[in-house]
């Protein structure tokens, strides 16, 4: 029951962050309220008795990844002026709405075809580091591995295109 | 149980989509597929719960930086596009079409 | 039955070698020095001499075998054969193709001979020869084939032949327009020779596509084929031989040079179809309609040219018509099955026609080319021999007996009577009369009475001999041709009948004297009569008429041309103009016209989608994806 | 696990050159053409290496690495041998290129293998997070790689579309693994067979959502209808270079990874013949019909790409689940890249500074000026129109033959008809080249020798795979 | 005779085109090359004739097998059908190097290409590779007509090439169609032509395939009402590319109806035929009247030529071995005579700077050696009996009646229609009075003129004496009719017998 309420607090949360995020005009505003979403995650991963998740979606993307994006923000002193003038966004917004529509309700029917199961915690080290860490050196080597080449890539390209290099040798 | 959660993370990649058609705004268009992975995530966790393996925390994590590596990527093209037309509008960057 | 001889091919060959000789010599000089006229006058008779020659040996051959046993055969190679069809090269001397032999070769070498000096000085004389020669190659190739598709070899040679020699005077255009109005009026009838042999083929032609084999063979044709045959191939007769309705290029014809007209569109191309339809006696002799069909086709164009050769200004004109109409005696009688009467019309016209042509064209040789009847006149004193052989051959056409022209003409009539064509004997009676009557009509202009153009007059002079010799020869052959079929009312056997005999399907009818002598008087009644108007009006001169009324649509030909042209030519150059200017571009090239301005403009029209907007783009993806979901949420359960 | 890893060598040779390019670019010393001759030769070796191994065949089809979530099949190797020599070519090229075009840097190359490795890795990768993470290795390099010229704001322009467009995608991916993980309990294809197996497709909404989401992503890599958009601009705003890498090498992993997913079992093939089947018939004439309007001689290009990605849908389409060899699109993705490819590299020398000839008229004229370069251009443009006796013919006889063979006759002749749609516009830039008098004379100085020659040696591959015969 | 004398006869002038575009030869060796290679091929088909035994099947057989999982092979062999056509193209090219000196080196190289892929496309016994030798010879003449056509070439260009891969590519899925067919009736992969004729099709698709065969060669052909890339090309061509594809070209679509659509479609065929024959003989008709009305001789023969190409479709159409054998020789007689006058056309172009009828006259006065020779063509052209044009229209009208009245009837108008425009046009640039353009016309040098000479013999030796080439092209001809009795027991029976009164048949 209790698990049920925090259930509920925290999607409405995460579904106000997230309509936040959506409706906001500066950046900085949606961002904050994104990171409410995220917090909101991560309580939900605990309640879903990922441990580490929990904790992962804490420390990084709660963390640092909005913190990145945050101070991106801020770097770039964005001044109202430069926000884009978006009159027509809450037409955009309600016509992206009725177009999501059948993709949700799909979804949705996917959903309801699938038997319905508990999601009381699990008791044991279910979603502990340790199991999970096991799983990933054994089972998931070499996804793991080449998710440093995608880091190694996306590090070289942050540094090319951010970059402030001179551009021919 | 897990379909309150699927439901919910099925309104929050919903919105994502919402936030990427509806909004110009760079940031914000990132932040959206950014929630989009999320939900996702919570997709694959809650799954893991269900099937009470944790492939699904794993898949979460790599998805997570995968994320994190796409959110390099796009700050980095963000502080460009700031760099040629300090605008933050997607509209503005429409030289190509036709 | 039949004897190969393989010296039938040699006949055609002669001519055709001489030809090409001649031609190749003309073509490869005629830049240069051009060879002289004597060496062409010389090389282009010899052809014809020579078959002449060799046309008196198949003769003799012939004579010598029993009548129902003369053929004489030759296969030179094998034409083509392809599944059922198969045609040799064949060439057949039978009594039928033996007499057209011989008068074509002797009429032909005579004119020959005529042109050496007719043709003098033209600068074209060597190509001249060379289409006289090829023409009378394809002639004979026509009369001497073994099959209608070796004869229709000839057939269209001795069209482009006459093509080519119509538009001999090329410079001016309205002589190629006459030649080009030759070919193509021939070319109709063609198609029906060509669609008529088809239908025989599928017919009979199975087991051999050569006369003897058809004859043979022709109780297994359907009457509703032979028919359509019969119909077709007179069809082709009427464009070669002039008749309604294909007559109209024949007048026009008279634009080349006067030996021509009197080779070919008098003695022996156009009477080729007369001799088509003997041919396939056997055939015709079978279908009763066709035969009246032809015959009435034929009297009606006899009168219809006597018409209009009443009124002709033109000495070569007159007799053109003259030629129609008598060409249409000729159809008159083979159309009543009275093959041999034809044939032999055939015969005695070829002689007395070339002659009266060849008098003519010593006329306007003497006079510098000057053809109107009415600025001639008075000639009788100055060309003498002209004048005398040109009045036997006047005789003969009109029907005076004894001239030839009078027996095979009455055994026209007679047959027509006998057989009991009342109505085409009637019509052949007035025509006969009218016959005589423009033929003395043009003698008397043009020999008697006064000179009409004083300069001219005096300075025309008798022609040549090489000129006069051969009118003197034609003009025996006019006077006593006759004779070889003199009936047995005058006492004679008719030699060529009976020569005939064996190559034509015909049954004499059984007339009584009482018919014949109807016949006879009828005919001399008629001349007499024409003569008579003829000589009261003309005989002592008269100055050019004036025509109106009737006349004047007479002398407008009815304005038949004028027709032909507002509803066949006219229409013909509009249909290709409008296919060019408008169909085409509008109708049959508006789909792909249409297909591509379509793809253009679709190509234009799907750039507006690429507006360059990324949240366009991405609306583009969530929109199919909305689609798709729509479609697979139905296909859920 | 030694034999696992000799597998892998190619990807290993390409993986461990991107870092040491990466890490030698660091030193002055390296100018970029050392560079390119560097990931040359990577790709050179790698290449050779596939090549020893499809030919010795040593290993086994279908032998599988690290716990079955790469799998090395004929078809990853033959995929894996176009889209090395795909990077060759581009590297050669791009130095060429980069003669006239001065934003370059030693990590571009760099950059060029990890996306090729990410490629390889993408051919091979049996398991769908791998696939995620393959596809994203290869999409953020060759998304550096689109934005390279960072002063260009074209580039910038196109890489915010790319990256935009192509994180959009992979979210939908990922949305779509997560449910084939809640169907079948795990990611591995094996796993998803054996569960479809025992299932049956209809009775699994989950999977069917889930296989349709990731597809999703395919078909936007794939630049098939409704998801063509992006691919018009992007290569419109990424150097020739990279286009052509992304034309053919990026076209060749994507095809290959879809055609792996959708063999996994013969149900889910099924289930999506009927879509595909639309899909493909609208790309093909969507992209057909993008590409008419075209001036620029790139964004016809990148519109006839849409168009050639509607052709190996109806391979994928007619293909067969059983005994899979995936020869077809193998053949087709090859002779695809040949022609491709060849008219990037003319292009990358024949472009001019700043590519300043960009559009159909800018190369009037050219067979009088460079007439070899023309007429390779020509052979490459009647490859790619599919007339024979080239490559490009013969791909698409082979997908015809499997579309009719496997009873596709309809989507076999509109195949057909696209094709001819298609005539017009490869036609137009050799009636440009040919049949316009020229108004410059194309003779810029300084011209690496390396492009002409690639050029040279794709003339010889467009008409020497024409040749060699293929099992359908 | 070699083994591999067709190998030789294809690729000899391939390669040979081929290396003079790579090379930087000029305009002179390009021309001398392109004649060497022109006569030698010459010299191997005439070998290969006399070789030719005229058995009605196959001679002279290669085949190397190409694609084995799919029963492609590289199959090449001639018979009585196809040697015609190949022989055609060999004696009459060799004439444009002699006729066209001053051209450019991609002139005679394109000439040797498109020599060489049409000898391909008649030589081919498999499918796909008639196919692709198919697609070849389309390419040397855009590049032709693209780069040396007249001032309105682009557009002409466009639509010959875009008209003709449209219906090609259709047939590519027809025969494709037939592979898989095969494959699903005998369980054994092939594209060679003459298993095709064992299939059993029936249904829509076959339908549908056999209209994907017809059209492109409807198209190449051209049938009415798909000649409408023709008057522009043709004119616009430079005159030896309008000659090949008048010449030789188009014949190959007439080729390709014998080849596939008669003994494959053979139920399809019997039930279209009646279509088609009324296609042929409306195409004769339409473009013979169009032909009147042309001021441009040389578009006015693209449309003669277009109306022959009727009669000579039309004698396939009509399912009997004389309207066949007339085809396959007509083709022959057609390809010299129409092939020659496009030839003298391009002379009189060239020595007189125009293309208008009205603006010519007299030259038969200037040039005798010329216009003889122009007559001897134009007479075969209108089908004189003596030229070789007679034989095959009469064989072509002669089956046309058997296979239906009305449309023998009609086809016998091509006597009278073609006789017309080119009475016309002979007239007014022969005859009349010497035009001042005309004033200066050159007679045929001597070389011309001897080149000229033998084709124009050929002309009239195969008028005179034709037996010696039908022999060799009956046994062939009478094998279409041997092979599927069936069908010719289904051809609906001659109505001749009842005088033809049916126009349409069921």
């Amino acid at each position: 029951m209790f698990a049920d309420g925090l259930f509920i607090m925290f999607a409405v949360l995460a579904v106000l962050g997230a309509v936040g995020l959506v409706l906001f005009r500066h950046p900085m505003n949606g961002a904050m309220s994104f990171v409410v979403t995220l917090i909101s995650l991560a309580g939900l991963y605990a309640l879903l008795s990922a441990k580490l998740i929990f904790a992962l979606q804490l420390i990084v993307y709660a963390g640092a990844i909005m913190s990145l994006i945050v101070f991106i923000i801020m770097f770039l002193n964005i001044q109202p002026d430069d926000l884009p003038k978006e009159e027509t966004k809450l037409l955009y917004v309600l016509g992206g709405g009725i177009l999501v529509v059948p993709i949700g309700l799909f979804l949705v029917k996917i959903v309801k075809s699938l038997p319905e199961h508990s999601t009381a915690i699990m008791g044991g080290n279910f979603g502990g580091v340790k199991e999970v860490g096991l799983l990933l050196f054994r089972d998931w080597l070499i996804p793991f591995e080449i998710v440093s080449l995608l880091l190694l890539v996306s590090l070289v390209g942050a540094v090319i295109l951010a970059g402030k290099r001179g551009t021919t040798k | 149980m897990m379909h309150c959660y699927l439901y919910l993370s099925i309104i929050l990649f919903c919105l994502g989509i919402v936030g990427v058609v509806a909004r110009r705004n760079v940031f914000t268009v990132f932040m959206s597929i950014e929630l989009m992975l999320n939900a996702a995530n919570l997709a694959f966790v809650t799954f893991a719960r269900v099937h009470e393996s944790m492939d699904g925390h794993v898949l979460a994590m790599m998805v997570m930086a995968v994320a994190a590596a796409e959110a390099a990527l796009a700050l980095a093209v963000v502080i460009l596009l700031h760099k040629h037309k300090g605008k933050l509008d997607t509209n503005v960057f429409s030289l190509l079409k036709g | 039955m039949e004897q190969s001889v393989n010296y039938l091919g040699l006949i055609p060959l002669f001519p055709l070698m001489g030809a090409v000789l001649i031609g190749l010599l003309h073509v490869f000089t005629c830049k240069r020095t051009a060879l002289p006229e004597k060496v062409y006058g010389i090389l282009a008779c010899i052809g014809p001499v020579l078959s002449f020659v060799l046309a008196l040996k198949v003769f003799v051959a012939l004579k010598a075998l029993a009548p129902e046993a003369r053929f004489l055969t030759h296969k030179a190679f094998t034409w083509f054969s392809v599944g059922d069809l198969h045609i040799n090269m064949g060439f057949l001397a039978d009594p039928l193709s033996c007499l057209m032999l011989l008068f074509v070769t002797f009429i032909g070498s005579l004119i020959h001979i005529y042109s050496i000096g007719y043709m003098g000085g033209d600068k074209n004389y060597g190509k001249f020869f060379a289409y006289m020669n090829l023409f009378l190659g394809s002639m004979l190739v026509l009369v001497l084939g073994d099959g209608p598709v070796v004869m229709f070899v000839g057939w269209e040679g001795v069209g482009l032949c006459s093509y080519l020699l119509i538009s001999f005077y090329s410079e001016d255009r309205s002589n190629v327009l006459a030649g080009n109005k030759a070919f193509i009026v021939n070319r109709v009838g063609d198609l029906g020779f060509v669609l008529g042999m088809s239908f025989l083929f599928w017919g009979i032609g199975g087991n051999g596509f050569d006369y003897l084999s058809l004859k043979a063979n022709v109780q297994h044709l359907e009457p509703a084929i032979a028919l359509t045959v019969c119909l077709l191939l007179f069809v082709g007769a009427t464009g070669k031989s002039a008749q309604i309705p294909l007559y109209v290029w024949l007048p026009d014809a008279m634009a080349g040079p006067t030996p021509v007209s009197a080779l070919i569109h008098a003695a022996t191309m156009v009477t080729a179809g007369v001799y088509m339809v003997a041919r396939f006696s056997f055939l015709y002799a079978g279908v009763e309609l066709a035969g009246t069909i032809v015959a009435w086709v034929g009297i009606l164009t006899a009168l219809l040219a006597a018409i209009f050769g009443m009124f002709q200004d033109d000495i070569k004109k007159v007799l053109a018509y003259s030629t129609v109409s008598q060409l249409g005696y000729m159809f008159a009688g083979v159309g009543v099955a009275a093959y041999s009467a034809g044939i032999f019309h055939v015969f005695t016209h070829a002689f007395f026609k070339a002659l009266l042509f060849l008098g003519a064209g010593s006329v306007i040789y003497a006079l510098h080319h000057e053809q109107n009847i009415w600025k001639m006149g008075g000639l009788k004193n100055k060309m003498p021999k002209t004048y005398i052989t040109m009045v036997i051959g006047a005789l003969a056409l009109a029907g005076c007996p004894p001239f030839a022209g009078f027996f095979s003409k009455d055994e026209i009539l007679y047959s027509a009577l006998a057989t009991g064509h009342f109505g085409i004997w009637a019509v052949g009676v007035l025509v006969a009369g009218m016959t005589a009557y423009y033929t003395f009509r043009m003698i008397f202009v043009v020999f008697h009475g006064e000179p009409r153009d004083q300069h001219a007059y005096e300075h025309a002079s008798e022609a040549p001999n090489v000129m006069t010799v051969p009118l003197i020869i034609l003009a025996v052959g006019a006077l006593f041709a006759g004779f070889l079929n003199l009936p047995g009312i005058f006492g004679g056997d008719q030699i060529v009948s009976h020569w005939l005999a064996p190559s034509l399907s015909e049954q004499h009818p059984h007339g009584n004297l009482f018919v014949e002598i109807l016949a006879i008087g009828a005919s001399v009644v008629a001349f007499a009569i024409g003569i008579k108007i003829a000589y009261g009006k003309f005989g002592q001169g008269a100055p050019e008429p004036s025509f109106s009324g009737f006349a004047d649509f007479a002398y407008h030909k009815f304005y038949v041309d004028e027709l032909y042209d507002r509803i066949i030519v006219q229409p013909y150059k509009a249909i290709g103009s409008s296919i060019w200017k408008v169909i085409e571009p509008n109708v049959t090239d508006a789909p792909v016209k249409g297909v591509t301005r379509l793809y253009m403009v679709l190509g234009t029209a799907f750039k507006v989608f690429q507006v360059g907007y990324v949240r366009i783009y991405a609306l583009y993806m969530v929109l199919g994806l909305s689609i798709m979901s729509l479609l697979l949420s139905q296909s859920l359960n | 696990m030694t034999n696992d890893l000799m597998l892998l060598m190619p990807l290993i040779i390409v993986g461990a050159g991107a870092i040491l390019l990466m890490i030698a670019s660091t030193y002055d010393k390296l100018t970029h053409e050392l560079a390119a001759y560097g990931s040359a030769g990577i790709f050179a070796v790698a290449f050779l290496v596939q090549l020893s191994f499809c030919i010795a065949g040593k290993v086994a089809p279908f032998s599988e690495a690290f716990n079955g979530i790469l799998v090395a099949s004929n078809f990853s190797k033959a995929a894996g041998l176009i889209i090395l020599a795909c990077g060759f070519f581009t590297s050669l090229s791009s130095q060429a290129y980069f003669k006239r075009n001065n934003f370059c840097s030693s990590e571009y190359y760099s950059l060029t293998a990890f996306a090729a490795s990410g490629m390889l890795l993408l051919t091979m990768a049996q398991e769908l997070i791998s696939v995620f993470i393959a596809l994203e290795i290869m999409s953020l390099a060759i998304y550096i790689l689109v934005g390279y010229d960072r002063k260009n704001v074209i580039s910038t322009e196109a890489v915010l579309k790319y990256l935009m467009l192509g994180a959009f995608a992979g979210a939908f991916f990922t949305m779509g693994s997560a449910f084939v993980y809640g169907a079948a309990g795990s990611t591995k294809f094996v796993k998803i067979g054996q569960y479809l197996a025992t299932n049956g497709m209809l009775h699994s909404p989950a999977m069917i959502g889930g296989a349709f989401f990731i597809m999703v992503a395919f078909l936007f890599k794939a630049a098939a209808f409704p998801f063509h958009a992006w691919v018009v601009d992007v290569y419109d705003g990424a150097s020739v270079p990279v286009t052509g890498y992304m034309a053919t090498g990026l076209k060749t992993a994507i095809f290959a990874v879809f055609a792996n997913f959708l063999v996994i079992d013969g149900a889910l093939q099924q289930k999506w013949i009927t879509f595909l089947f639309y899909i493909s018939v609208l790309t093909m004439f969507i992209g057909n019909l993008i590409a008419i309007g075209q001036q620029s001689l790139k964004r016809m290009l990148a519109a006839s790409g849409i168009v050639h990605s509607g052709y190996l849908l109806i391979a994928l389409v007619a293909v067969g689940t059983k005994d899979f060899t995936g020869s077809v699109i193998a053949f087709y993705l090859a002779a695809y890249a040949a022609g491709t490819l060849g008219i990037f590299t003319a292009l990358s020398y024949l472009g001019g500074k700043g590519e300043a000839r960009k559009t159909f008229d800018d190369f009037k004229g050219l067979a009088k000026a460079r007439p070899y370069s023309a007429a390779a251009i020509s052979v490459f443009l009647l490859s790619m129109a599919g007339i024979p006796p080239t490559a490009g013919f013969m791909g698409k006889f082979y997908i015809i033959t499997s579309a009719i063979n496997a009873g596709e006759v309809t989507l076999a002749v509109l195949g057909i008809v696209s094709s001819i749609i298609s005539m017009w516009y490869y036609l137009r830039l050799i009636i440009a080249m040919y049949f316009h008098e020229a108004e410059e004379q194309f003779d810029e100085p300084a011209e690496s020798c390396w492009a002409p020659a690639c050029t040279f040696v794709l003339v010889l591959c467009v008409f020497a795979i024409s040749l060699y015969p293929i099992a359908v | 005779m070699f083994e591999h004398v067709l190998s030789v006869i294809i690729f000899l002038p391939i390669i040979a085109g081929l290396l003079l575009l790579a090379s930087p030869a000029s305009r002179v060796i390009a021309r001398f090359t392109g004649l060497a290679v022109s006569l030698s091929t010459l010299v191997l088909s005439l070998d290969l004739y006399m070789g030719f035994k005229g058995t009605g099947l196959l001679e002279c057989v290669e085949n190397i097998p190409w694609i084995e999982s799919l029963g492609i092979s590289y199959g090449l062999g001639v018979d009585g059908i196809s040697l015609f056509i190949l022989m055609a193209g060999s004696v009459l090219l060799p004439l444009v190097y002699f006729v066209f000196g001053t051209k450019e080196k991609g002139y005679y190289a394109n000439l040797l290409i498109v020599q060489g892929a049409m000898a391909g496309a008649v030589c081919a016994t498999d499918m796909v590779l008639f196919y692709i030798f198919w697609e070849v010879m389309l390419l040397p003449v855009f590049f032709m007509l693209g780069l040396y056509g007249g001032p309105r070439r682009l557009p002409a260009t466009l639509k010959i090439t875009l008209y003709t891969i449209a219906g090609s590519l259709l047939m590519l899925a027809a025969i494709v169609y037939l592979g898989v067919s095969y494959h699903a009736q005998f369980n054994e992969w092939s594209f060679a032509m003459d298993k095709m004729a064992q299939l059993n099709l029936t249904g829509q698709v076959a339908a549908v395939a056999f209209f994907g065969f017809m059209i492109a060669f409807a198209i190449k052909i051209p049938l009415f009402p798909f000649h409408t890339w023709l008057p522009d090309a043709y004119t616009e061509a430079p005159t030896a590319a309008t000659f090949v594809l008048s010449a030789v070209m188009a014949k190959i679509g007439v080729y390709g109806v014998i080849r596939f659509v008669v003994p494959v479609f053979d139920l399809e065929f019997a039930r279209f035929a009646i279509l088609l024959a009324y296609a042929g003989v409306i195409g004769m008709m339409y473009c013979g009247f169009a032909a009147i009305a042309q001021k441009d001789f040389k578009r006015m023969l693209a449309f003669s030529s277009a109306s022959h190409m009727g009669v000579i479709a039309l004698g396939v159409f009509c399912m009997n071995i004389q309207a066949l054998t007339g085809s396959i020789y007509q083709i022959v007689a057609h390809a010299t005579s129409t092939g020659v006058l496009f030839l003298f056309a391009g002379i009189l172009e060239e020595r007189t700077n125009t293309r208008t009828i009205d603006d010519l006259g007299g030259i038969a006065a200037k040039a005798p050696v010329f216009a003889l020779y122009f007559a001897i063509a134009m007479l075969a052209s209108v089908g004189l009996p003596g030229t070789s044009g007679f034989i095959g229209e009469f064989m072509i009208v002669l089956g046309a009646i058997k296979f239906n009245t009305a449309i023998g009837v009609l086809a016998g108008t091509t006597l009278i229609i073609g006789v017309c425009y080119m009475l016309w046009m002979f007239q007014r640039v022969f005859f009349e009075k010497t035009s001042s353009r005309a004033e200066n016309f050159k007679e045929l040098t001597l070389v011309e003129g001897l080149v000229f000479l033998p084709v124009i013999l050929l002309i009239i030796v195969m008028g005179i004496y034709p037996h010696p080439f039908l022999s060799k092209i009956t046994p062939s001809t009478a094998l279409q009719f041997a092979q599927p009795a069936s069908v010719v027991a289904q051809v609906p029976a001659s109505n001749v017998q009842y005088l033809g009164l049916t126009i349409e048949q069921k």
